[in-house]
This record gives structure tokens, C-alpha cells and sequence, in this order.
């Protein structure tokens, strides 16, 4: 439920409006729900308001252990082939 | 798009597909509600469901806020966009929801009720703004990703003095739900609903963190695993129950840490707190009357509420006989039991919300789902 | 009355009920604005009906009803796009289009200015195409019984001997085409739409597909299937030719051309490109051993550059489309049910 | 989906968005409706297009758009009367119309049960004119931006060899004829608009007028114009031959048929049959020399019981139509000015 | 059509004619003024005056309602047309006629104002209770024939509890205006009107009789007929006033017996006078103003009174500058002399009220009369 | 100014509706003008309402008037040939 999409901040129109683009797609949200909007900053975009914050660090991060997980997983394969072989 | 495409890779999906089906205990079955649509919609959507084994199975939950409003209340919106002067406002999802009768919002568009979708409480305030001789009624729904957007339009209503809107309000609240469900007694002549772990809601949580998921998986113990909504998310958080469940824990983890905390977004929070209180009670469609799960207008802003501002006439509300919706909601049945599905009932002929909502676990069945494996296999379809 | 005395009025006037009774307001409203604009040897008969030779052989007829709002929007208008649709009606049944004619109803109060506009740019789309609009009908109707403009047009075209193209003909095997990237019309449209408004350099893909068709057709007259893949967008495109041709077809995500843009705003809207409309694409099915030959045909076109191999079509009782997605899994691609409306889940 | 799983809807419900929407119900609503009752050979190709052969020679293209109200009156109805009237503009050019196509733009809310009256009323007329519909459009427009149903119609017909019949063909001498009495269609519509009613047995005369120009083509094939005077009735259409033309006009009144009861009507509500609308009559203009062969061959016809002759065209500068009136005086017979509107004074 | 066809033969008109040519003195020459749109109409429409001797000349009157009705009372009517929530009704005939700034009841509509053509008070009253959250304005013009419809529906208004009713009320009377132009001094410049008799208004005279003019007549030396509206009526009418004339009588003399009397319709004059009450000055376009010439309606009445329920504001309204309407309905000029005639000014974009009301005398001069001599006596025209 | 039609009583529907017929067209037409309205009389009808009764015997007296002013006149005439040949 509840469609939401990360966009980044490119301007602050006032106290609780900003523009977010997503590729070249350019739309005003409200950003009465959060505190602190920056320009550059990436938001959860969700019916026209910016609902949170999303960190970039955290989602770098979890594409790191997606991969790893992999990782581990092709390893063992590997190494499962290997010892059947 | 950044933060999105990265979350649909296919090699990054293969390799969690091969972590999965080394984790998964071949002579184990996983059952796994993921709580909400969003989740549904990914899984049919990315064809999830081929990369994890036979034995990992995705149970579909009651989080699609269009597919638990109960009928009385979507008639009830019916009723008020069909009186004199009024301009009732919604969301697109709801413009398809069948009624009783089948009399869906679109039907009373076509019979003259004057019903505009909006994709913003924002919108609804600008049509209030520009009818200032009509009542504009916005037909609110959604768990608590959408609650904030409401509360905030009703404190901007109140601080221009707009006096010609109000708010229909059916917001509801996903903690009590997913008590209610692992609590429930099921049904007469129901099987029992076994859950080995949830995918907890992702967007919810942004706003209310993961913190109140606590008690559930503790006291059920069940593992929740706080799951993003794209396909990789759901994939990732998957793996994350089956190491759980393995290993006997049943601890709230939290896969969307790029955008869930343990304390969610405070601000939001306050606002909706301002706003809204809890119903001590509200009807949910499969589950029931659950207690504390729904919000309705504080006394203090009576005056854009429009359950208090128009009288709904009482009236015998009734879903489809044969639909199972109830059943599904509640992650007893699977579409493919009902049955009218795909006879009967089609996204064209919807006969329960389950086959309109895209977050519809018949929809998603029906849209994305049936007979793919027959056209994939057939001659000439080599990728 | 030459263009020349066009009165003042039709710089600043509105439609009016006169515009459409029969009378001297509307012969004047047909000469000054419509006839001035469109200007060719036929429509100059000024018949009703315009009488044109035509090269023997089969003729093909299509017509399209044109209610869009807005009437104005970015790579176009419904002046423009009254044009267009009609002759890519003709050009997928292989038509080469001979002439056009343009029906009007206009609503009392639009601006005159807004419909010179209008027929200022169906006429620059008709001479582009090379298909002149032959004869017209104006009918005007009260304030709230109608929506600004609605502009239907019909055309007639010659089919070139040898061709035989009907959504019927696909065939398993046969390679599944499409012209170019999914979507942009419906997203420039959307775009302007009040309460939806987001700002995007998309532009409307509307275009004649005729000139392209005609080039496809020199290079590989054994075509099987041509479709423009208008409301609805692709997927029921592709369903109605598998409901036709009582096939099924595979489509390949990952081939599937859809500008960036295109992909942000159905993000944001919560819709599905597949199901999006356009103006100024088709899709083609043909021989499998025919497509790279018409792919490269394709792309020498400006209207073909990104032209690419999405599918093929195979056996299936049911006659369902499916696609394999870029994520390494399947999904069905249904018809679409009702409209496609912007959504919160 | 045949005919005879029409699902109920069809027979109780609403037209409603989703039928515009270019998905399944719209396809459905095709099929079901528009498919079903105008059924032909040329229309169940299933393209968005129609192919078709055609005599070689000239074609003849022309379309309407209806916008009539009320949609269901006296005598028709929106479906036969936009099958009428493109046919009518194709035989008034000397045309024999082959083919129609018809595009609907209908309001949200209209009951489908109407809409099917009134596509059962159009493959009628279709079926009695000889002439298929074989192509159609449909597009679905929100309450309130439409009034009910529109249907624009086009249509094509060959041009027998040695036949020349424009509106710029009069001639001072020839003989004006008219192929019976005028301004029953008119008047019967306003016997049903809301605040004029009047009860009345007058009928529209909405009929298809080809089979009657090809016996008079016939008869003589030097026929040097056809019109249909509808909107703006028999002066607006005599004022146009005659712009077109560069001639004058003298009519004699008391030899204009006008039934007793359009007379009354008109009398009533302060309104001049001259300008009231026709839809199954015809005006033609001959040499001198064979009128009273073509009044024959027209009196032999249903449709041209009460021909007459009723003037001559002369030479004037002003290219005006005057009248000698029945009291014996004179009076122009301008253009209609605006709206016929009734009046009080 | 009995009581129609037989006043429109043409072998009486013979008769007549010949009566006419007979009784006419050749060596003078004979000022008849038509008071009445309809005799204008009816001279243009069946070409009387194709009929009369040529020294016997139709001066048109100022009986045409819509032509005398002064700009700023249509501006009025705009400005209330275009008022949120109003619905204007009226009459066909004053749709076209162009205000200031070529302003018309029809461009209004065009712009969004809701106005809605009646034939009758009896449908304006209908769309008032089909309106009931609209304001409902009936746009009442009109001579004394038109009056009594009116008040009939502000009686039933009032019956009927009707409180969205009300009417812009324009009526006028026949005998000051008569009385004015036969005492009016002529204007500076302008060569005086000499009137030798008056064709009486007919239908008018159905309700008030022909009493009321026997002042004018007396008074002004001037014979009047009351003259029915069929090109008989008008024909053997200009026999009966040449015979005055030529025996230098000045009576009231009735030729339309079949419906006037003279005291009219009493029912009719009480309706009215209970509804209505005169006005002491009203202005008239071409006459400027007219003492005891209108009616409003009475103070009992005032909830149904536009003017008192309503406030327009105060405006410059403007004619066309070379427009000669006023000239033309004093009688003083003929369209003809109008520089804007036929070039500017045309029946499809009119500069006056006289060019739109098919009672207008530009208008019948435009649409029936003009050039017509050349075209009947070309070649090929013979009878 | 003012146009009225006479048209015949086919009907008395109430106090002051009445049906009136001209040829074929049947019209209902208020009455509430007029006293002891019959069927069979001949209205003036205006703007819907029936303002006047018709005397037929006028009517008829008024044809006979010029029917006979142009029977002097014409008699008159022949006279005047006569004279003159
Ligand atoms: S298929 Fe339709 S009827 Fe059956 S459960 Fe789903 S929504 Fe209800
Ligand atoms: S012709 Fe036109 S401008 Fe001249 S007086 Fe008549 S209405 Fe006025
Ligand atoms: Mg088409
Ligand atoms: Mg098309
Ligand atoms: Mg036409
Ligand atoms: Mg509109
Ligand atoms: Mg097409
Ligand atoms: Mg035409
Ligand atoms: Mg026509
Ligand atoms: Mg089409
Ligand atoms: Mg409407
Ligand atoms: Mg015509």
C-alpha cells in the first residue's frame, strides 16, 4: 500500500513547499510533514506531500549486503560444486 | 530514477535467489504474509514468486486500505456525493470500488453525482477554495503513510477559514490489524491461518517507525521484518525471515533502513495526534470490528467533519455473496478459491475490492498472475 | 469573403449560438476561418461533399472521434492530432491516405482566436502529411453540452496491391515490433492535466505514420499486423491482436523503449507505461526472419529512430500477453480494465 | 463476444468513463452494441480501418456532425438522421454513396439502453440507404461536457461519368425545383423542446435522397445543382446557390409546398418555414426545358410525391432571392440572420 | 388557418388596391404612420406597399418593443444575467439586440451567463421551481399585450410561495408614446414630422380598447385606425384613414372589429393594474423620456421586483454613434438614410435594436425590401 | 408588435388552461385572462396566453367590408371605361 517514491529536493519554494524532480520530471510537494528540507536532499514522495527523509548511506548500504548476500550465496555454491566434483 | 532502479536489478535479484534457496530448508514450508498490497503488487508486478523455491510462499495480508473499507462506509460516500451541492473528492483508487449493487463512486459520477479524483489533500483544498457556493467532502482512506497529508489539509482549512470543506475520514491503523490476525480465531469450518514470519509495511512504518511492531512479535512470536516495497526489498527482507525463522528468533528487523527508523517522523506523528484520535472501535472488511484501529476527527475541528456536518441515511449495506474477499483479507483463502474469480468477477466486472485495488490480491492474481507458464513455454517464446 | 476582410471578431470574439444556425455567422465563421486556413483545390469546390479522383484499387476508410483536454498540450493540439489519428488509422491497414474530412462541434463561448489556433495547426499537419482536408461540418452547441472542441475526422486511402495487413494475420513465430518509446503522449497530456500538473520537456509523439508505413511496406509487403497503439497504449494493443488473431505473444521487458521521463511521471502517478497512449507509434508484426530488415528500414525514419524488437508471437489458447520482466521474472500484460487513473497504492 | 452474451449492463445501465477508456468494457461495448446491430461484411474485419473496392471514376467524400436535441423526435431519431445526412451531402454532389463510417462522442451517465435504440435506428437506415457503416470511433466524454450522444458521420460514393452538379453550376433561365413540402424536420423537433411543446402529427422528413438524384440523374444527366436545404432551410441554401452562383433568385410563393400544420406551427411561434430545416428534401436547378421531365420523374418517386417548380433563376448583381408573394407584392428572401429563434413580436 | 389565410388573400388585395388608388387624392401626398412593429412587418413581409400609390407613404412607428427599449435598461439585464447564481429567461426576441459595446444577451451566454429563452411567463415560472437554490429573473419587455402574461405570473409567484421569482419588468404604453411623437418639437437640424393619420396598434388595443387614443386624436387633429396585423387589415386600414384625410375628419375609427372593443379586456387591465403601477417617467429610445409611459411593479409586490431584489450598478451605456435608431422610431428618418445601413450594419452583426427585432424597420427594410425592383424586372423573372 | 394568432378551444383543461388548435398543431395556452372561456371560440393566443375572444361575425363582416370596397372600386373602374370608350 501506500505508492511512494523517492525524489530529490532541486529547490524550496517556501516554508512547507519544495520542487522534487525524478529524472526530468518536476513537480511541487508539500514538505509540511518534515522538518530541515535541503536542496539535494532525496524524499519519500507520497500523495504530493515529502513524507521522510531517505538516507543515501542506508540504501548504499543495503545494496552492499544485497550483493554480498549473493556473494556468500554463489561461494558456497562454488564451493559445493567444487567438493561434488 | 535513483533509489528506485537500483532496487530492480535482475543479477542482484539472482544472487538473492540463490541466497534464498540456500537458506530455505528444503523439508520446511514458509508461510510469509506480507502485510501489505505494496508488497502483493511487487511480487506479481517483478514475477518475485519465480526466483523463490516452492516451499517459500506468500501469503497475502489485509494492507490495501481500499480493499478493507467495508461497504457500508464506501456507501455512505456514495450517499454523500450524491446530495445536492455537494462535490465529493477522492483518490483514483477508490472511483472503481464496487458497493452495494455494484453501485461503484464512477456509477454515480455517470448518474450525475459531481465526484473529482485528486492526487493530493492539496487538490481538495484547491477545489473547496475554488467552489466556494458547493460543499467539498474529501473521502479520505488510507493507513498511516497517508493519514499525515489529511491532518495537515484540516489545520489549513481551519487556518484560512475555508468553511465549505470537511472529511470523510476512514483512515485506518496497521499495529491493531496485524494483532488482530495472528490473534484471530478463525472462522467455523475455516483451516486454521499459519504464519510463520510477516513482511512488516514499509511507508506505514516510515511515518510511525518500527517500534510498534515490537509487542506482536514478541508476545505472537512471530518474525517481522520491515520490508521496502520494491522487488529486491522483498526479496532481501524474504531471506531475512527464513534466517529467523530457522534459527527460532522473532525479533522486529528492519530491511528499509534507508528510509524506516525505530521512531518513524515525529512531526507527522504530532500533527495527526493534533487532528485525529483513535475510534474505539471500526469495521474492517475479513476482519471485523477490531478495537483502537482507526482514527475519526477530533471534537475541536467538528466542523470538517463530515460525518458530523451530513446525516448518512442508515442502510443495509451488502458485499457480493459468493466473494471471498473477507477470507483472502485475513490470508485464509488465495484468490484462485473464490469462486467467481476470473468468471464472474474480472478487474472489467469487479465483484469485491480485492479486483479493483491494484494492491488487490484478485487483481494482482488476475492481472499479472494467471496462466503465464503456459504462453512463457510455449514455441517461439525462447528468450 | 476573401481572407483578407476576415472580421475583427474572430481575433477577439467567442463562438455564439449564430455560429452554428445555418446562416450568414456561420458561412462566414466556415469561409474566414476554416476555408481560409485549409485551402486547396477540393475543399475550394464548396460543395458539402468534395469530389477527387482516385487510382483504382481497394480504398480504405477510417474515422476518429478527437475529445482531448487539454485541447492545447505540449508537441501539439487537437488540431494537429484530429489530422494525425486519422491517418495513422489508414496507414495501418497498409492505406496510402488520399483525403481527409473534419467534422466540428464547438461549444458556445470558445474563443475564436483558440479555434484559428487550432485550425491553423490541423491545416499545417494536413499539408506536412500531403493529404489535403476535403470538406468539413461545423455544428455548435450550447454552453455545457460540450467541452471547448471536439473535432472528428474521416479519411480515405488506396491500398497498394499485394498488401494485406489486418490485426488478425499474427501468426506464431512472427517477430513483435514497435516503432519507437512507449508513452510520451499520454505523459505530455497528463502533464497538464489540472490537479495533476508536474513539469516535464516530454513532448507528445503525435505524428503521421504514413510516410514510415509506405517505406515498410517497400522493403517487406508481406507485413502481417500494423497498430497504432493509441488509449490503452500497448498492452491492449497487443491484446486485441492476440484476441484477433487467436494467439498469444511474449514480450521482453528489458526491449521495450520508454523515455526516462516517461518512466519518472508513471512513477509518481502510479501508472503503468505499458498501458499509456500514443500518437505516433506502431506496432508491427512480421515474419521473424523480416525483422531486421524492417528494423533497419525503421530507424532510417525519423519517425522510426528508436524502433526495436519487443516480442514474438506464439501459440496460447488463451490468446494472453506476457512479458518477461527486466527483474529475471514474468508477469501477465492484461487488457486494460476501465480507465488508467492515477492512484495512491 | 457474440451478440448473444450481451451482458445485461447494456439493457439497465449508464454509459460511464471506463467505456471511453480504450480497455476491455470499451471493446465490449464495441462488440456488444456498435458491432452487433451495424454488421457487415466490411465492418467485422475488425481493423480501425476499412477495406473495401470501389468502380473506378471519382469519389465523393463528405461528413456531419449531429448534434441534435432532442436526440429521439417525430419522424427519427440521432442514428437514422446522421445516416441520412452524409448521404444526402454525397447524392446532392450527383454521388452514389458506397460506404459511411460514424464516430460517437457520448456523455457519461447517457443509458445504454438509448444509445442501442439509437445504433439499432442507424443500421435501419444504413440497411435501407444500401450504404454499410464500416468503420466507427468512440470516445466517452465526463457529465457535462457532452449532451447525450454526438455522431459525426463521413461517407465516399462514385461520381457517375458525365455527371457536373456543384452549387456554382445556376444559370439565368433555368428552373428552381423543389422535391416537396419544407420544414417538417424543423418543426417537428420543436414540437419536443422543452418549453415549446405543441402536439403535432408532422414528421421529420429525414430520409436518404440517392435513390431519388439517381433517377433523376437518370432522366438528366445535365443537372446543374442539388442541395439539401437543411440548416437555415430553403432560403439559407437558395442564398448560397446564389452567392456561389453569381445569380438571382425569384421564387413565387403560393407554388412553395408547405404542409398546413408546418404553416401553423411556424404561425404560432413567429417563425418563416423559408428557414426552417429540411432533412429529406431537395432543392434542385435545371434548364427551363427539362423541368417538367425531372418534376415527372420526381412525382414518381416516394420521396418527391409534391415536387414543384418553384422559380427561376435570373441575372442580378446582388445575387439576391426575392419572392413574389401570394398577396402580390414582393419581398428578398434574405440569408437567415443568426438563430430562427421564436419570437413574441 | 381560419381568421389568417382569408386577411392574406390576394384577390381582395387586388380589390382593395384598386379602392385604395381611387380614393387617394393624386395631387397630395400621404403621411400614414404604422405605430406598430407588426404593420411593418406585415407591409414588408407581403410587399403592401408594392400595392399602394406612390404618394402614399408608411412612416414606421416606435411600436416595436424591443427597438425602444433604451441601451442601459439591456445593460441591466446583462449585469444581472452575469450574476452568480441568477438564471435570466426572456423572450426570443431580445436575445441578439446589442447593448453597449455591442454587448447582446447571446454574448453574455457565450461569456457563461445562464440565460434561458421562454415563449412564455408561464415557462419562466417552470424554471424558477425546477431552480429552486438558482435566482430565477424574467427580462419582461413588452406593450400592454405583453403586460398582462406578466403579471399573471407574479400573482401565481405569490399563489405558489415561488421565492426565487422575480421580474426585470420594461413594460410600456402605447398612448404617451403616441401622444409624445405627434406633440414632440423636432429635434435641432431635423426637418419636422408631418403625420397625416396613424395606423393604430391592434393587439394592444385587444387589451387596453380603443378608448384611449380618442385624447390624441381630438386633441392633435390627427385621424387614428386601429388596424389588425394582416396585409388586408393594413390595406383596407389606409382606406379608411385617405378617407378621413380627404374628409378632413380625425377620429378613432376601428377596422380590426373582430378583436378590439372599446373598452378592451377588463380582466386583463385589473390583473395588471393590481400587479403593476405607472411609473412617472421612463425613458424610451428615440424619445428620451416619457412621462407616465411604463409600469413598475407595485410595493406589495416588491419581493418579485428585480430592480428592488437586485442592485446593478450604475453605468455609461452607449448606442452607436451613427446610429439612427432614435430618428427612425420619431419617424423623422428611414433606415435608408442611415449611413451604417446595409454596410456596417446588417441584420448578422447589427449596431441597433431596429436591425435585430424582425419588427425593427432597418430590419424590414434589410430583409425584405432592399434592391428587390432589379431582380424582379430581370430577364427570365416573368411571372 | 405583438404577435397573436387566432386559434380554436378544442379543450377546457382547468380554471384557466385551456387547449387551442391551429390546423393540426394543439397547443395548451393559459386562460387565466379571459371570462367563460367555450370550447369552440376563437382566441387571440400571445406569448401563451389567450388575451381576446374572436367574434366570428366581425370577422366576417369585415371580409364582406372589402370584398365590397373593392367591388365600388371595380365597378367604379368599369364605369369609368365605359366612359372612356
Ligand atoms: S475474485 Fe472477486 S469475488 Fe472473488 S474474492 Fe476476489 S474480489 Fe471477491
Ligand atoms: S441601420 Fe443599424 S445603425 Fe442604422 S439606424 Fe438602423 S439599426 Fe441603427
Ligand atoms: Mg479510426
Ligand atoms: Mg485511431
Ligand atoms: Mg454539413
Ligand atoms: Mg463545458
Ligand atoms: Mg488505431
Ligand atoms: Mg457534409
Ligand atoms: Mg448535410
Ligand atoms: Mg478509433
Ligand atoms: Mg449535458
Ligand atoms: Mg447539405
Amino acid at each position: 500500500m501506500c505508492l511512494a517514491i523517492p525524489a530529490r529536493v532541486v529547490s524550496i519554494e517556501s516554508d512547507d513547499m519544495a520542487t522534487v524532480a525524478l529524472e526530468g520530471i518536476r513537480k511541487a510537494v508539500s514538505t509540511a510533514l518534515l522538518e530541515d528540507v535541503a536542496v539535494g536532499d532525496y524524499v519519500l514522495v507520497h500523495v504530493g506531500f515529502a513524507l521522510h527523509k531517505l538516507s543515501e548511506e542506508e540504501a548504499e548500504r543495503t545494496l552492499q549486503l544485497m550483493a554480498e548476500a549473493g556473494v556468500l550465496a554463489e561461494e558456497l555454491e562454488e564451493m559445493a560444486a567444487e567438493a561434488g566434483a | 530514477m535513483k533509489y528506485i532502479r537500483e532496487f530492480r536489478d535482475g543479477k542482484l535479484a539472482q544472487k538473492l535467489a540463490k541466497a534464498i534457496a540456500l537458506e530455505a530448508d528444503p523439508h520446511r514450508h514458509y508461510s510469509l504474509m506480507e502485510f501489505c498490497g505494496g508488497h502483493t503488487h511487487a511480487i506479481f508486478r517483478y514475477g518475485v514468486q519465480d526466483l523463490v523455491p516452492a516451499n517459500v510462499e506468500y501469503v497475502h495480508g489485509p494492507g490495501c486500505p481500499v480493499c478493507v473499507l467495508p461497504v457500508r462506509r464506501l456507501d455512505d460516500a456514495v450517499e454523500l456525493a450524491l446530495k445536492e451541492g455537494v462535490i465529493l473528492t477522492t483518490y483514483g483508487d477508490m472511483m472503481r470500488v464496487p458497493g452495494t449493487k455494484q453501485k461503484s463512486l464512477i456509477r454515480a459520477k455517470a448518474e450525475g453525482a459531481d465526484i473529482r479524483m485528486v492526487y493530493s489533500t492539496q487538490d481538495a483544498l484547491k477545489v473547496a477554495r475554488d467552489n466556494r457556493e458547493r460543499e467539498v467532502v474529501f473521502f479520505a482512506i488510507g493507513f498511516e503513510t497517508t493519514t499525515p497529508p489529511t491532518a495537515v489539509a484540516i489545520l489549513q482549512a481551519r487556518a484560512e477559514g475555508l468553511t465549505n470543506f470537511s472529511v470523510f475520514c476512514n483512515h485506518v491503523l496497521t499495529p491493531p490489524a496485524i494483532a488482530h490476525i495472528v490473534n484471530a480465531p478463525s472462522e467455523p469450518g475455516e483451516k486454521p491461518v499459519r504464519i510463520d514470519g510477516f513482511l512488516g509495511p514499509s511507508h506505514v512504518s516510515s511515518v510511525i517507525g518500527w517500534a510498534p511492531y515490537e509487542p506482536a512479535a514478541r508476545d505472537f512470536e512471530k518474525p517481522v521484518v520491515i520490508a521496502g516495497f520494491e522487488p529486491l526489498d522483498v526479496m532481501q527482507s524474504t531471506l531475512m525471515l527464513i534466517r529467523q525463522i530457522n534459527e527460532g528468533r522473532h525479533v522486529v528487523e528492519n530491511q528499509y533502513t534507508r528510509v524506516v527508523t525505530r521512531e518513524g517522523n515525529r512531526k507527522a506523528q504530532e500533527i495527526v495526534a493534533r487532528v485525529l484520535e483513535l475510534r474505539k472501535t471500526f469495521e474492517w472488511r475479513g476482519l471485523g470490528y477490531v478495537p483502537d484501529s482507526a482514527l475519526r476527527i477530533r471534537e475541536t475541528y467538528a466542523a470538517f467533519d463530515a460525518e458530523k456536518r451530513f446525516t448518512v441515511s442508515p442502510k443495509e449495506s451488502r458485499e457480493v455473496k459468493s466473494c471471498e474477499c473477507p477470507a483472502i483479507l485475513r490470508g485464509v483463502k488465495k484468490p484462485t478459491e473464490c469462486k467467481l474469480f476470473g468468471t464472474v468477477c474480472t478487474p472489467d466486472n469487479p465483484m469485491g475490492a480485492c479486483m479493483v485495488s491494484s494492491e488487490g490480491a484478485c487483481a494482482a492474481y488476475w492481472t499479472y498472475g494467471r496462466k503465464r507458464e503456459a504462453v512463457l513455454s510455449a514455441k517461439g517464446a525462447a528468450a | 469573403m476573401s481572407g483578407a476582410d476576415l472580421p475583427p471578431k474572430y481575433r477577439t470574439g467567442n463562438v455564439d449560438m449564430t455560429h452554428g444556425g445555418g446562416g450568414r455567422a456561420m458561412a462566414e465563421l466556415i469561409e474566414g476561418l476554416f476555408h481560409r486556413h485549409l485551402k486547396n483545390p477540393i475543399l475550394d469546390q464548396g460543395h458539402d461533399a468534395a469530389v477527387f479522383d482516385v487510382p483504382p484499387g481497394r480504398l480504405v476508410m477510417s474515422t476518429d472521434a478527437h475529445v482531448i483536454s487539454p485541447l492545447f498540450f505540449p508537441g501539439g493540439d487537437i488540431g494537429s492530432l484530429s489530422v494525425h489519428g486519422t491517418l495513422n488509422d489508414i496507414a495501418m491497414a497498409g492505406g496510402r491516405p488520399l483525403s481527409l474530412t473534419a467534422g466540428f462541434i464547438l461549444e458556445e463561448g470558445f474563443p475564436l482566436a483558440d479555434l484559428e489556433r487550432i485550425v491553423i495547426s490541423m491545416a499545417r499537419a494536413a499539408r506536412e502529411a500531403g493529404v489535403p482536408v476535403v470538406s468539413g461540418d461545423t455544428k455548435v452547441v450550447e454552453k455545457g453540452k460540450g467541452d471547448g472542441v471536439f473535432i472528428t475526422t474521416a479519411g480515405v486511402g488506396v491500398l497498394p496491391d499485394g498488401v494485406s495487413i489486418s490485426p488478425s494475420a499474427a501468426r506464431p513465430g512472427q517477430a513483435v515490433l514497435v516503432s519507437g518509446s512507449i508513452g510520451d503522449h499520454g505523459v505530455a497530456i497528463l502533464s497538464k492535466r489540472e490537479n495533476l500538473e508536474f513539469e516535464t520537456e516530454i513532448l507528445s509523439d503525435s505524428a503521421a505514420l504514413h510516410g514510415l508505413v509506405a517505406e515498410m511496406i517497400a522493403a517487406v509487403p508481406g507485413i502481417a499486423v500494423l497498430r497504432d497503439p493509441t488509449r490503452g497504449g500497448l498492452a491492449t494493443a497487443l491484446n486485441e491482436i492476440a484476441h484477433a488473431s487467436g494467439v498469444g505473444v511474449v514480450l521482453e521487458e528489458d526491449d521495450i523503449p520508454v523515455a526516462p521521463d516517461v518512466d519518472a511521471a508513471c512513477e509518481l502517478l502510479g501508472l503503468d507505461p505499458l498501458y499509456v497512449a500514443n500518437e505516433g507509434k506502431l506496432i508491427c508484426i512480421c515474419e521473424a526472419a523480416d525483422s531486421d530488415l524492417l528494423l533497419k528500414v525503421m530507424r532510417a525514419h525519423p519517425l522510426g529512430a528508436r524502433a526495436a524488437r519487443i516480442g514474438a508471437v506464439v501459440d496460447d489458447a488463451d490468446h494472453m500477453v506476457v512479458m518477461r520482466t527486466g527483474f529475471g521474472g514474468s508477469r501477465v500484460v492484461d487488457w486494460l480494465s476501465g480507465e488508467q487513473l492515477p492512484r495512491i497504492c
